[in-house]
Formats: C-alpha cells, structure tokens, sequence
C-alpha cells in the first residue's frame, strides 16, 4: 500500500480506512452503473480464461500421456543358456544400480514361452513346429525413471559377460520419443502463445471499457484529483472483475474437466488421464490469479493515457 | 494570486487564442471578463488550471508558476480554484449529490462533513429535490448549477466561472450572482467570464474585455461595453 | 403547424416536467418560450421532435400526430425541422463543416449542393475560419453557432431553438436573432427557448411562459416578463 | 441491396451510386478517426481467428490422422495348408468382390517366413528352434475402404472352406476405434465451441466499440437519419475491420501451418500431415468469411438499441 500514501501523505490511519472504503464501494458502484461494459468484460474474461483452461488441462494430458509412453519403454536383457542362479542374482543387483533405473523385472524360460504363446496365438503353427522344446532365453526387463537413459544403458548391459544381448526396439522408441519431444515442446509453444493472446484480447476489453469513459477521467482531474485517487476504484473494479470472469472460467473448467475425465473413463479406460485433484486446484489458482492480476493491470494501465490532464 | 506575463497560447491547429496577454488580479478581488465569442476567455482560464499549457510567458497562480508545475502537483494546485466549466463535466454515472460530493472525496473530507455540506451547497442552488439525479436527468440550467454548487462545495480560494449563468433564466442568474458576491465577501477571489450585459452593468466590477486574444480594457467598476 | 392537446409529461423518476399543456402555433409565426430553469421548456421541444413521448395528450406538428408515428417516419418529421440543441449534439469525429453537411447528406443533397451551401451557411454564423475544426478544439460559442448553422442548412419548415445565445455574447447575438428573423420571414415557423430578456422585450413577438410545468402566460408581442 | 433503397425510395440511380460513395468514405473516415477502436478491434479479430484457425488445422490433422490409423487396420486371412494354386486364387477374387474391401494381398509361406525373421530378430532362439521347418501358413491381407466392415468381413472370411483363420487383433483395433471416435467427436466439439466463444468475443470488442460511439449515433438520429443511413457506414466499417482482421490471421495461419508442416516432415516424417493445398485456402477462406461477416453483423446489431431515438 505503498502508493495508497501518496495520496494522502499528511492523512493519518482513519484516513486511510476511510479512503480505502471510499474506493471500495466507488469500485462497485461503478460495477454497477456500467453494467453492459461490466458484462462484456466478465464474459470475454470467463471466455478466454476457459479456452486457456481447457488447452492447460490438454496439454497437461498431453504430457501426461506422453510421460506414461516414455515410461513404458523397456530394455529387454536376454541371459546367456546356462550361467548360475547366482550369476543370474548378480546380474539383477548390477542393473539395479545402475543410473536412472526404476525397476527391473526377471522372466525366466517358462515364462517368457507364456508370453510366447500368447503373443502367436494367431499363428499357432509355429508352436506347433517347436514340438516342445523351449529355445528362450530368460531375461531382465528394466523400467527407467528416466527414458534418455534407455540408449545408453542398453549399450552397457550388453557387455557384461553373462548378457547374451541387449534391445529395446530402437526404431519405435525414437520415434516415440520424438513424438513425445514435439507434445512436449508444441504444448509449452501452444501454452504459451495462448496466454499471451489471452491477456491482450481481455486487456484489449477492458482499455475498451476504459475508453468508454475516457472523458470522466478527465473530469476527475479537472477537479483535483490526483491519480492514484483515481486508479484504486478502476483498480478494484478490475480485480474483481478479473475475479468473477476467472471464478465463471474456473467453475466451466471444473464443470468441463470432471465431465470428461469420466467419459474417457467410461469408454477409454485405457487411455491415462491426469487425475482431477489436485491438478484442477492449481490450474484454477493460476487462471483466478493471472485473470485478477490482468483486470486490475489491464484497466489502470490504458487509465495512464486519459490522466494526462 | 493570479499573475500573467506576455502569455501567448497559439493551438496546435494555428489558432491564436491569447496574444502578449499581461494583467494581475489581486486576492480577494471580483473580475469579469469579457469578449466577443472565440475571443479567448476560455483559454484565459484554462490556463490558470492547467488544462493548458502557454506557448509563452509565464502564469502565476496563488504563487505557483503553473507553467513549470511538476505533474503530480497539479491536482494541489486545482483544488486551490473552483471552477464552473463551460461545458459543466459533470461525471455521467454519478447522481448531482454525487457529483458535488466528488469535489470533496478528493481531498478525503470525512463522510459526514460531505454529506452536511453537500445539502447546504445543493440548498444554495436550489437544487436539494435534485440530489438524485444523474446528468442526463437533468435540464440544463440543473446540470450547470450543479457545476457551480461542485466549484463552491470546497470554499476555495478562488472561484473560476466559466459563463455560468448561460442557460439560466434571469432571477435564477441574480441568485447565482448573490451567491458569488457572498462568496467574493468571505475572502475568495472571483474570476468570471460572462456574456450578461446586464449583470456585468449592474455589478459594478472590475471587467477585463478580450478582443482576439489581447486585452483591450481592464476598467475598475467597468460596465459590459460601450457598443450600446 | 404545432399544436399541443391537454399535453403531460412525466419522467420515469417522477418529475413533472408539462402538466396538461395545451397550445396552438401557427405556420410562420415566431415565438419565444421562457421560464425559469426546470421549468420543462426542453421538454416541450423534446416533444416536438419525438426526443420523448408525452404521457398524456395528444402532440401534432405539420398535421403529424407525434405520439402515434411510426417508428420509421420519426426521421422523415424531424427533416421538417431544424433543431439547435442546448447541449449542441455534435459529432465528435466530425469537423465543424461535416457536421453541417451531415444534417444535408442525410437527405441525400448532391455534394456540390452540399459544399456551396455549408459554406454560406458558415458564413452566416461567422465561422468559415473554423470548417475544419473539430468540435473539441472550438469555443464554447463556436459550438452553438455550429449547431445552429446545421439548423438552418436545410431551409427547414421549422426552427427550434433551445437557448441558441446561451453561449453567445451580446453583438453575436443579436446577429443570430437578425438570422433568425429573416428566416422567419422567409416562411419558416421558428419556435426559440431563451433566457435573454433584452432580447425578447425588443423583439416584440409572441412569448409563451411556462412555469412548473404550466403555460402561464401566452401573449402576442409579449416581453419577458413582468418581474422587473 | 433491398434494404439501401428504402432509404431513398424517391431516389433515382444515380442519387444511389452517390450515397454508396458516401457510406464508403464515411465508413473508411470513421475507420481512421477511431484508430484506437479500429485497431482493438482489428488485434482482436486477427488473434481470435488465428487461435480457432490454429485449432480448426489441429483437428484437421488429428481427424486425417485417425483415418490413416484406421485404414492401415487389416485382416490376416490364413490359408489351409495344401491347397491348389486355383483355390488360393479363387479365394483371392472372392475376397475382392466382398464390399468395402480396398486392397488384399497374397503372403506365400516364405514371405511370412522372411517377416517372422524380421519380427523375432531379438530372440534367435526360437529360429533356430525350427531348424529351417516353415510352419507358417501362405495368407491374404486385406485393407478396407470403410474400416467399420472390419469386424464383418473377419466372421464371414472364416467360413471360408480353403480358410484356415481369420485375425485382425480384435482388442487393439476396438481401442483404437474408440480413440478415433474420441478425437474425431470431441474435435468437433471443440471446434463448434471455439467457433462460437470467438464469435462472441470478437462480437463483444465490437459492440464495445459502437458503445464507445453511442452518443454519436442518437444525434445521428436526432439529425433526421435513417436507421438504414446510419447502418451502412458501420456495416461497411465492421465488414473492412473483419476483412483486415481476417487477413492477418489468415496469413499468421499459413506462416503457422507452412512452419509446422515443414519442422514435422523432417523431425517426424512418419507423422501424416494434411498437406498445406488446397486445405489452407479452405480453412483461409472460411476464417475470412466468417470475420467479415460477424464484423458486419457485430457493429450493425449493436447500433439497434442506440438507434432507438
Ligand atoms: N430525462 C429526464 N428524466 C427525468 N427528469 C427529467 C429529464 N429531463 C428533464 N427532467 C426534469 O424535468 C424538468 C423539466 O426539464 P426541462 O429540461 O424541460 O427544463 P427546462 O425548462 O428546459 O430548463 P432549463 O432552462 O434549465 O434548460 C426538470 O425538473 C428536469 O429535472
Ligand atoms: N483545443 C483547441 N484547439 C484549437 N483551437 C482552439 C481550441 N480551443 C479553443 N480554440 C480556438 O481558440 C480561440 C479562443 O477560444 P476560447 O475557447 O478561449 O474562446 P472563448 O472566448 O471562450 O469563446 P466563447 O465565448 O465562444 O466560449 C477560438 O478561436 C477557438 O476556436
Ligand atoms: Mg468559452
Ligand atoms: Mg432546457
């Protein structure tokens, strides 16, 4: 409140009080009395900062998705024919600490035959041609925290000595991974130009609405008033009106959010979906705060301009 | 109080609206200033309250040289005068009480003392069954009135009236200029411009009279003009 | 040409501003209004012009029942007249000129009409300097003259004026008043609101006064009033 | 042009010419007098369209995207084992005649061979398992015009006398059916949406602006105006705003598009593209009509109630 002062430098504390009550209720009134302008505004905030929710929560979605992908990727490590149940515990305790490695999962012969059946089930004469034997090799799958790991560990693991080889299906990984850089880096691009666009088309509004009134600032100073006398009313008028458009955005963005995550529940269930809470919560605090901070900017910034007087 | 030197204002569009302009006018004094339409009197007075600036020349103003004014010191300078506009400003969305009550918001006068005087100012101009009133409500010798209670409401040390009794009908003008003179008596000085004949004549006051910009009469106890 | 039948009107905030007028003026005649300020002179204009409609009673002007018209003819009866506004009604965004020549492209004049007849006119009010002024870098004066310059444009069948001179000084006046009546006796009913009791007790012509809402007074070559 | 002549019914031809001459230039002097308006207006048409005109691109290419997926979905149709030349060739025509089908083709028993080497490369036990034995049947794969038929033609095929089995990786296709479907619905959701909220937001700048204007227009009026007289001027004023608005967004777009085509054929080339012609000067030409239009409609229907003197 450092600027409140300057407007009355020789008042004391009551003052103030009473000053600040002043610009509060000259706030709302002239909420009040400008109605269709008070309207308009709310409405392309709400309207704007609901677009920017809904690609937030997209792009959110987006990554999300993308990290569950990348996450998926494994190395599979197939093990010599034949070492020790020992050399095969050592093998686990190495990867296990290796760098950047989540989890690592042992599949011995039996097992990896299951999956083989499962897998060719379609092709059944292929079981049928091994007559029983089972030529698999069991392996390690290892998980990464971090997927740019995946390379280089796959290199390093193929050299111990009880590894017959080492892969993780180069080509698709890159390509996913590719995809998953392009989500990532378009999203923030996206993200980031739609605010941008955001602010200037609800800062564009509200200096409309100050330009509706540009000869009352006028007026003002004609009679003596100073600026900051004038701008805390358009001040608070902006952050609540900021306020009420980004609370219409957050509660259409709860309302769109909870509806679809439940649908693609219902009928996706496959597909990963950032979890409601407490996502929502922070999304929301950051469109309220960015649409409170944007009304009370947007309108005392194009007052400057009328206050020249 | 009010002192100008050799101030020249000329308009961006080439308009010569004050010419080598020198004249004093002392505190307490009661100044008409005359002219034919266009002549410059608006630009006279808009330039003791900053409105606009003089191409040239100096304008002193309660000791203040308001041509060298740092900005944020204009609106201290402003609530020194009370001014009645020409074209009344009146704030659009605020109620004729309101309006008044604005003046005296700005310099935080508590909420009771505005409200108290805002009925006496209001009383004085015969307009208290129009204190809810918006503008736009108003007929136009309401609105200038209310202009004139918003010059007064603040006491100032100068009263600065810019034709203000032009859409008053003769008695309502006579109230109006009884009012001045009270005002002119309790110490405030009184700079107006007027187009009444008759007002002027029967005042007896200084009058300054402005003919394209110069001034070519500053009689004390002047009449409006000697054209009839 | 104007006749009022038993005519009220009552704002929405419940001013009564006519209270059961009614009166009768004839084609070519030349009649001044007055009253004290609120006293509801613009209303009575405002009806003419269907600005507002009555409460009560019956408004015809040029045969034309004013409070039965409809929507899409009110621009065909205001055509009829030339109205000088008390608030002037400029466009802003316009210069003094196009104003002018609005009142004329409106009925669809050929633009060397217009350009021919703007500048007379102009000249008529004394402001052909000014053409290319915007309103907001006029005089108060140079305003009004503006607004009563689109007025006339048109060689209207009606002239109404409310407090043409408001902002004018005497000389200029009396140049408007000299206007006025040669209009008038081209044949053009001219109806003036004003507060200039000169001029109305030299003018001799015909003065309605309304008080309160009331005509109270309607005299053929009447003066301004018997107050003093 | 039915409405113009109502504002002058007594007016010949060339009184006409003359008056569309005056609404022109006044529309163009309004546009230049207003800068301020004309500009905020402008910015906000041009960022609004360009963010739906982005988008509209988005879900373009996510619906072409979908159809690619979709099409690529085959059955394999496997063939009994022994059977003559002519019956594999009788079954090929039948499968052709068989509706919705695009395109089938013959995998003999070596040519699955060489793609099951391909496809286990990462286990060469199992290869080596078979010692040089082909238990893999010869099948058909078939691609379809209308991906739906899938499913269908499956049972059908398997009736097949010479059909050993049919398989089309019932789980996955269904899934991705049912992503398709989510793209494809919630794009156009989407783009009705967006398409609604800009024509409201840039509907609102502009109604702001004729509010900033609201004194003018009821002296315009009080002048002897017409309705009709008054209208041109902003109809044309609103359509020259949106038509520059339009143009700016239309150009950010094909810059846009132009730039994101180009960066994903060559980090991502696998990615299907909309490819830039003819689909931008559609996409272009629809945003440019749609701002010309709700920028005429926008300042005309917001003069109604300012017009009502
Ligand atoms: N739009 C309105 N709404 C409510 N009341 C109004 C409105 N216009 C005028 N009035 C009231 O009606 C009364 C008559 O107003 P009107 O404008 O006709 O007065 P007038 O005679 O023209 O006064 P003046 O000489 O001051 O212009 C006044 O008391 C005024 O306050
Ligand atoms: N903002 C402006 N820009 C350009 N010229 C202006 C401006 N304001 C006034 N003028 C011109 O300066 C001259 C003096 O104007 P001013 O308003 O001082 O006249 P005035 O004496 O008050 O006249 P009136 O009695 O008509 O109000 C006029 O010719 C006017 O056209
Ligand atoms: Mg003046
Ligand atoms: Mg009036």
């Amino acid at each position: 409140m450092a600027e409140l002062s300057v407007t009355n430098r020789k008042g004391h504390t009551a003052m103030k009080i009473r000053t600040m009550r002043y610009y509060t209720s000259e706030a709302f009134t002239s909420f009040r009395r400008n109605s269709f302008m008070s309207f308009a505004s709310i409405a392309t905030v709400a309207l704007s900062l609901f677009i920017l929710g809904v690609f937030m929560t997209m792009v959110a979605n987006l990554d999300y998705f993308a990290d569950n992908l990348e996450n998926q990727v494994q190395i599979s490590v197939y093990l010599k024919d034949g070492i020790t149940t020992d050399q095969v515990m050592k093998v686990g305790r190495e990867l296990k600490e290796l760098p950047d490695v989540k989890s690592i999962e042992f599949t011995d012969k039996a097992k990896a035959m299951d999956r083989l059946k499962e897998r060719m089930k379609d092709q059944p004469g292929i079981l049928d041609a091994l007559e029983g034997k089972n030529p698999l090799p069991s392996s390690y799958e290892i998980t990464f925290t971090n997927p740019e790991a995946v390379k280089k560990t796959a290199a390093v693991v193929a050299k111990y000595p009880e590894v017959e080889s080492s892969h993780y299906g180069q080509e698709i990984v890159e390509q996913l991974f590719s995809i998953t850089q392009v989500i990532r880096w378009g999203g923030i691009a996206l993200i980031i130009f739609l605010t941008f666009a955001t602010l200037f088309i609800i800062s564009n509004t509200i200096r409309l609405t100050v330009f509706a009134r540009r000869r009352e600032i006028g007026i003002m100073k004609y009679v003596g008033a100073t600026n900051w006398f004038i701008r805390w009313p358009f001040l608070l008028e902006g952050l609540f009106l900021g306020f009420i458009g980004g609370l219409i955005a957050d509660m259409a963005l709860f309302q769109f959010y909870g509806f679809v995550t439940t649908e693609i529940h219902e009928s996706l269930a496959f597909l990963p979906m950032v979890s409601m809470y407490p996502f929502m919560y922070k999304t929301g605090s950051v469109l309220l705060i960015i649409s409170m901070i944007i009304g009370a900017l947007g309108s005392t910034i194009s007052l400057k301009r009328y206050m020249k007087v | 109080m009010i002192y100008f030197r050799d101030v020249s204002k000329i308009y961006d569009n080439g308009s010569v609206a004050l010419d080598h302009v020198t004249v004093h006018i002392e505190k307490g004094e009661f100044v008409f200033v005359v002219g034919a339409s266009g002549a410059g009197k608006s630009t006279f007075i808009k330039l003791l309250s900053h409105e606009e600036l003089p191409s040239s020349g100096t304008v002193v103003v309660n000791g203040i040289e308001v041509n060298r004014i740092a900005k944020d010191r204009v609106p201290y300078l402003r609530r020194k005068m009370g001014i009645v506009f020409q074209d009344f400003r009146l704030l659009p969305n605020k109620t004729a009480a309101e309006n008044v009550a604005f003046a005296m918001e700005v310099i935080e006068t508590p909420r009771k003392v505005i409200k108290e005087r805002v009925h006496n100012v209001l009383d004085l101009v015969n307009l208290v069954g129009k204190a809810d009133a918006l503008p736009q409500n108003l007929s136009g010798g309401e609105q200038q009135r209310i202009a004139i209670a918003r010059a007064i409401v603040n006491r100032p040390l100068m009263l600065i009236a810019d034709e203000p009794t032009g859409n008053l009908d003769p008695d309502t003008s006579r109230g109006i200029m009884d009012l001045f003179t009270k005002i002119n008596h309790m110490g405030t000085t009184v700079l107006m411009v007027t187009h009444d004949k008759q007002m002027v004549d029967m005042m007896n006051k200084r009058v300054i009279e402005i003919v394209d910009g110069r001034i070519v009469r500053d009689e004390q106890k002047g009449a409006y003009g000697d054209e009839d």
